[in-house]
């Protein structure tokens, strides 16, 4: 199940929905990524994302089937807000159920770094010192090539 | 007919969102279609040759030798950050 | 914050915990382990869970502070269900914040997989066939040696 | 007094989950300790030479040579299956 959506989303509704899959699930990893009020020095008092509405959906369908080849994995829900949000506002769950708790974490983070890489989202914020496109980061580069080489 | 797509710095600096075009005589691939568009003024020529840059065809990243038939929607855009 | 504790958990209530911690975190990644009604090829009907009081918490908050140490993190939570359970039950919760994801991803899977193998927890499995205490698997205890090698 | 802990499989097979014992003439260690333990009987000699076989002091993971004063808390228990 993937969403992008402007409302907000509730983390224990989406991880009952992952536990309601059955008895042979040993384990779910969540991750929920969430605006901060600094970034590059800056405070930050507003965010704006915008996204390629389509192809973002296509991208982290693709995403969600290469973790499935990669591991043995029972459900995958991902949620992306878009819009305007504030600091601490909710903007990223991706939750992975799995028998195997390896299966899981290795998933979770995998499916991250490749949507903080390719997934067309792009954040405008707003600082004291006016607005501005955000940077892309070498790090996320690094952490998604670092797949590669298993 | 192409459909062209700017999306966040370039949409801005281009001053477009969307546009459609049919394919330019002579414009075989994206690369060219870059290159057609450059020609347009040095907004054009600085942002389709900014750092990172991205083209998609069909909503699929591809390369600058990629093919162009004339009926595709392209997409420019700067290196992504979500999440 | 480490429990060990005969009753069931919240996800929810953990992680708005985690989330009120300020708008410096970025990242919250949570962990369950739920009981499976499957193991080594039998149904297993429930499940008992019998731990050494007192250094069950101290071994814990030895592995959160090792987590501490390597990376940033803003807080952790555990807590770890003793007694009787029943398949699909909650067994086990890791939370972790942090500043950035890669150190959030990091410190919850290094938590899990020396609790798996350093925290004294022994499980005796009620199957069809009768009781037996669970083995320890190997498999563990490679997970938790991956950590030496950076 | 050492205090005894025997946990898990242990406990069960030797039916005893908890006791008290002066440390014993000769006994300086947690090794020698285990050594007199075992002259108890067969079930004994078994169960403290079983496969992953953990011994803590003190509620800390230690090695057989570690030093006993007599007025410590040694538990033995099977290797661990939690989480």
């Amino acid at each position: 199940m993937i969403l992008v959506q402007e409302q907000d989303f509730d983390l224990q509704h989406e991880y009952e929905t992952l536990r309601q899959d059955g008895p042979g699930i040993g384990a779910i990893v969540t991750f929920v990524g969430l605006m901060r009020d600094f970034n590059d020095g800056d405070n930050v008092k507003s965010l704006f994302l915008e996204h390629y509405a389509g192809m973002t959906e296509k991208v982290l369908a693709n995403i969600v089937n290469q973790a499935k080849e990669r591991w043995q994995l029972q459900a995958v829900r991902i949620i992306h807000r878009v819009g305007e949000l504030h600091p601490s506002d909710q903007i990223v769950f991706v939750g992975v159920s799995s028998a195997h708790r390896g299966d899981a974490f290795a998933a979770c983070e995998f499916i991250m770094d490749f949507l903080k890489t390719r997934a067309p989202f792009w954040k405008r914020e707003q600082t004291d010192q006016g607005s501005r496109w955000v940077d892309a980061r070498s790090s996320d580069t690094d952490a998604a090539q670092r797949w590669n080489k298993n | 007919m192409l459909k062209l797509l700017f999306f966040a710095r370039l949409r801005e600096d281009l001053n477009c969102h969307e546009e459609t075009l049919p394919l330019p005589d002579g414009i075989a691939t994206v690369g060219e279609l870059r290159d057609h568009l450059c020609q347009r003024g040095d907004n054009w020529q600085k942002a389709l040759h900014s750092t990172g840059l991205f083209v998609a065809v069909e909503q699929q990243v591809v390369d600058w030798e990629t093919p162009l038939s004339g009926s595709e929607e392209v997409a420019f855009f700067p290196p992504v950050t979500g999440g």
